[in-house]
């Protein structure tokens, strides 16, 4: 069954997105249009990203926050009013709570750090437990190992159900009055699942936890309202919603920002500096240490206009519509099993699988032959891997302008890999 | 960008000769404020007394704006009921954040109407804020200590 | 006296150099051209600069190191590209001793955050000393307050003589057989001093300390070569030398930065990750956690490029020249003081001073309101300023499109700004 | 993008069927080695004795590339002497690292003249030297071993 088979509804106009995108006309190899399903891994770049940032570059440029010329004011002024678009795009409390940093590996890493710093309540120590979960991303992994065995806390993590879901069933016992800290996925890079965050931060609100959440893949699909989530950290990072490389954000509580230990040390992130001794300037400076990013904030700003514009539950309904097409579609693949969730119900658009016969590397390097980007490999995920017993997988993921068409070429590349690679039917 | 527009004569008299200057005796509460971008500084006292603001006093370094707003500040504030006094720093507080769209009430700034212009420098509000912001944080700091 | 009745040599062709740089050609307020004196803050980009990135953008952006498909491979060919160049610029002995970092401040962070955590040699603890000096950067200093205060370690410093320069007299106490790490800034960005590296290093390296090199100001001003300079690390930023924001780069010794654990965790600095236990990739990944800053780096390498062109001798020849200009028409004005040498020997192309009667906003300001646009503040250099008994200055600084005619307007608006506030003569 | 010039039927053949796989006795050396960005792993074994490679065995997992450029290097490598084995390990990973501009000798690499298409894949340079990576570490490690 293609595409004309089925009445997809809730689709936005990617005739006109497209339309925005550059790359999205660029031919491959063999003058093959693009096909790019590698969303999650970045996602393209619309024309009003890319020239916002030239335009600053070619008439505002200027450090930010220290000079007080014409072209200094007009670039902190810029770089505000960044942070105050994005403050609102997620409804933060406060402007002053969005840090940006490099990317959400920066933002996961800067809550793990200031926490091995920290002294008093936020102290993670011997006896104290960090809980995270066996769906995470490496970046959500490797900072807590390592505040872990650095303060000699004890790791722990939620297992995943074989349908590719938490298992909460012992969340009672994982999360416990020992535990200080849990930072968990919204959405997995790799099995799509959207977590139950609700459960998990109202556990660990009642044992007095500190709740982290990567939204890395959330932010760009959904509506994210921070307050209303109710978690104390959540990080995010630029290049997955169509904004620049080199920008992430962290927002936090600021009551915890407050009380945490810087994370770098530097210029602009202080109050006052002496050979002896220094003191920090309120946030967000406070973890925003030397220049900043300052036109990929401009970028990110670019970016949020642009998704606002479309609006989030647009989008969001688009990946719903495109991510249950490629579902019903791969199932009927003989020969592939889909690891995650094989319906779209709290599910976000990447499709992580595996065909009968054919390692992930070569079902991706037929496809690239035929113009369809996808990724093969771990995806930064190797834990939830070998929870399937695999090392690696094909990950098709899906963003704004991907059409059904694309995922019928998916579907067709696939048909020709197994006939290149001589399996199945 | 008119210079005259900034740098009103009234600013320049009292950044010439600041009324108040000069730490003094008696206080309740001292502060000491910093604008972390460009250094300026002020420590500032004040004594209150029966919720009138009784005396403030003060030692800045700084720019022509911070020290004139500072100086402007204390005759503005010293010898009113400490809610009087509130109310006319929230005005210069608006003033300020305007971005030069409000129109200064004389009556309540007097001499603070002269940093209208001020505030289409968005670079150098934080100047003639810093010692109003000092004023505020020490006056709280003497309510709360004369209220234990 | 005005440049007709100079003839300065060493000039670079900036007419042909400013019509690369759309900022330069820019109107202010009242119409006025823009005379941009704050490169020392950032510098301006080249279209050559900002095109390399849209190009990227428009036509090639993908994940690096990740992905099997086309545009993957063109992006980590790029971006791998890129740090073979920078590596090549600063004659790094392996083009894996390059780390690309957010900015110089997290370079230095870098250091002295993996240093707080290292084990065995590299182990600062009580006792130890870590020595800076007084006309650093606070991104070369706090880093190290914190790591002093976190270890239990002790920070000594090197004092500045009236002339500008470091008080190297107590060298033989002051670097000792405690001292674990010597930081120093190459060139001061508020006294525009040039340190006496070659010194430094070898009596650090006498007693066993790595030396940490802040190369922010030098590596935009003159040819740099790492191997031949002898220390252990080299932090240098993309914004101050034509390159983007978002981007800094840390040289490293392999052998020490192999040593060293890790600094932030995550994504592609992995060897293998299990719930139990990561293992870290090689270098450079070890470092370079998460997303990097992927069309950063390749704006930077399009920086490199840019100045490889023009001859970093020549840069730097420039740059002499302009500042022996400046700093001769500014000892002319009555009543103004320079911090910092006032003779253009070991010296780069930063100029801060003070006006008798006038602060240095307000100095500022005026010159802003006639197009002329210098940074005033501490430059964050507190410590610096307090050594000199001033709290803020006035800093113009020059590049490679700074003119003659420019230092004239910089003049010839100091002593507008004189007669408005009717000081001086 | 020619598929065919990639996948060369040798490649396909060693994929299906490799040679010398699964992990045997005796062995001076045992490495195990991951390709990060992939994950694509061998854990290899080498035993040498009077400076000739006597056996390579190994456990692998990862794609038709890093397989059969495992199975064909233990086809190459067993039974010569060190140096030589080394020398086409040389010859190999120049045929790899030429992006296609260099003739592979089949007097020298045999079968491993197949993976001249590889070169013109970056991205899968690393996963055919995997292995020979792995042998090279490992007989490494043998050679010193037995030096002691
Ligand atoms: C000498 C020196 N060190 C460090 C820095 C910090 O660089 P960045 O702000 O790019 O981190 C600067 C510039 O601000 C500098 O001039
Ligand atoms: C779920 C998740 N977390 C964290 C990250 C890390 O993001 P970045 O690489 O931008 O730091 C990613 C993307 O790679 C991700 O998908």
């Amino acid at each position: 069954m293609t595409m004309q088979g089925t009445a997809l509804t809730g689709l936005l106009d990617t005739d006109r997105i497209r339309a925005d995108f550059p790359i999205l006309s660029r031919r491959l190899d063999g003058d093959r249009p693009l096909v790019y399903l590698d969303s999650a891994n970045t996602s393209q770049k619309p024309r009003q990203v890319i020239g916002a940032m030239t335009a600053h570059y070619e008439q505002i440029n200027s450090n930010v926050g220290r000079a007080v010329h014409q072209l200094g004011d007009a670039s902190t002024q810029a770089y505000e009013v960044a942070r105050v678009k994005i403050a609102a795009f997620i409804n933060a409390p406060d402007a002053s709570e969005v840090i940006f940093a490099k990317n959400s590996s920066e933002a996961l890493n800067l809550v793990a750090n200031t926490l091995a710093w920290a002294h008093g309540d936020y102290e993670v120590g011997v006896g104290d437990e960090v809980v995270i979960t066996e769906m995470e991303h490496h970046s959500n992994i490797v900072p807590w190992q390592l505040l872990a065995e650095r303060k000699g806390a004890t790791l722990r993590w939620f297992g995943i159900t074989d349908e590719g879901r938490l298992d909460l069933s012992q969340i009672d016992s994982i999360i416990n009055d020992r535990t200080k800290v849990v930072s968990v996925v919204w959405v997995s890079n790799m099995l799509g699942t959207v977590t139950p965050l609700e459960t998990i931060i109202r556990r660990a609100h009642e044992v007095g936890a500190l709740v982290v959440v990567d939204a890395s893949q959330a932010v760009p699909q959904f509506r994210v309202d921070v307050a209303a989530l109710g978690a104390d950290f959540v990080a995010f990072t630029g290049h997955k919603m169509v904004g620049p490389t080199g920008i992430g954000v962290l927002w936090g509580r600021a009551k915890v920002l407050d009380a945490l230990p810087p994370f770098l040390g530097g210029g602009s992130m202080i109050e006052t500096v002496t050979m002896q001794r220094s003191t920090w300037a309120p946030l967000p400076a406070k973890f925003e240490a030397g220049t900043p990013p300052i036109v990929e904030a401009i970028g990110l700003a670019a970016a949020v206009d642009y998704l606002s514009a479309l609006g989030m539950d647009n989008v969001a309904g688009h990946e719903h519509a495109i991510t249950a097409y490629a579902l019903e579609r791969l199932l009927e693949v003989d020969g592939l099993t889909i690891l995650g969730p094989t319906e779209p119900v709290d599910r976000g658009g990447a499709v992580s699988f595996e065909i009968d016969g054919v390692h992930p590397h070569d079902v991706s390097q037929v496809l690239d032959s035929l113009g369809v980007a996808v990724r093969a490999g771990h995806h930064c995920a190797k834990p939830a891997h070998a929870r399937f017993g695999v090392q690696s997988s094909t990950r098709a993921s899906f963003y704004l302008y991907t059409t059904p068409a694309e995922i019928d070429a998916l579907v067709d590349g696939i048909e020709q890999t197994k006939r290149f690679f001589k399996v199945g039917s | 960008m008119d210079m005259q527009a900034l740098y009103q004569e009234i600013i320049l008299d009292h950044y010439r000769a600041p009324h108040h200057a000069g730490l003094r005796e008696p206080f309740q509460a001292e502060v000491h404020h910093v604008n972390p971008t460009c250094g300026d500084e002020v420590t500032l006292r004040v004594h209150v007394l029966d919720g009138v603001v009784e005396d403030v006093s003060y030692d800045a370094e700084g720019c022509s704006i911070s020290q004139a707003a500072t100086s402007v500040m204390a005759d503005l504030v010293i010898g009113k009921k400490i809610g009087d006094a509130m109310e006319i720093h929230d005005s210069f507080v608006e003033l300020m954040q305007s971005r030069g769209r409000v129109d200064p009430d004389e009556d309540v700034l007097e001499d603070g109407i002269a940093f209208a212009g001020v505030a289409k420098f968005p670079a150098r509000v934080k100047c003639a804020l810093l010692g109003w912001m000092a004023w505020k944080d020490a006056t709280a700091k003497a309510v709360s200590d004369s209220e234990v």
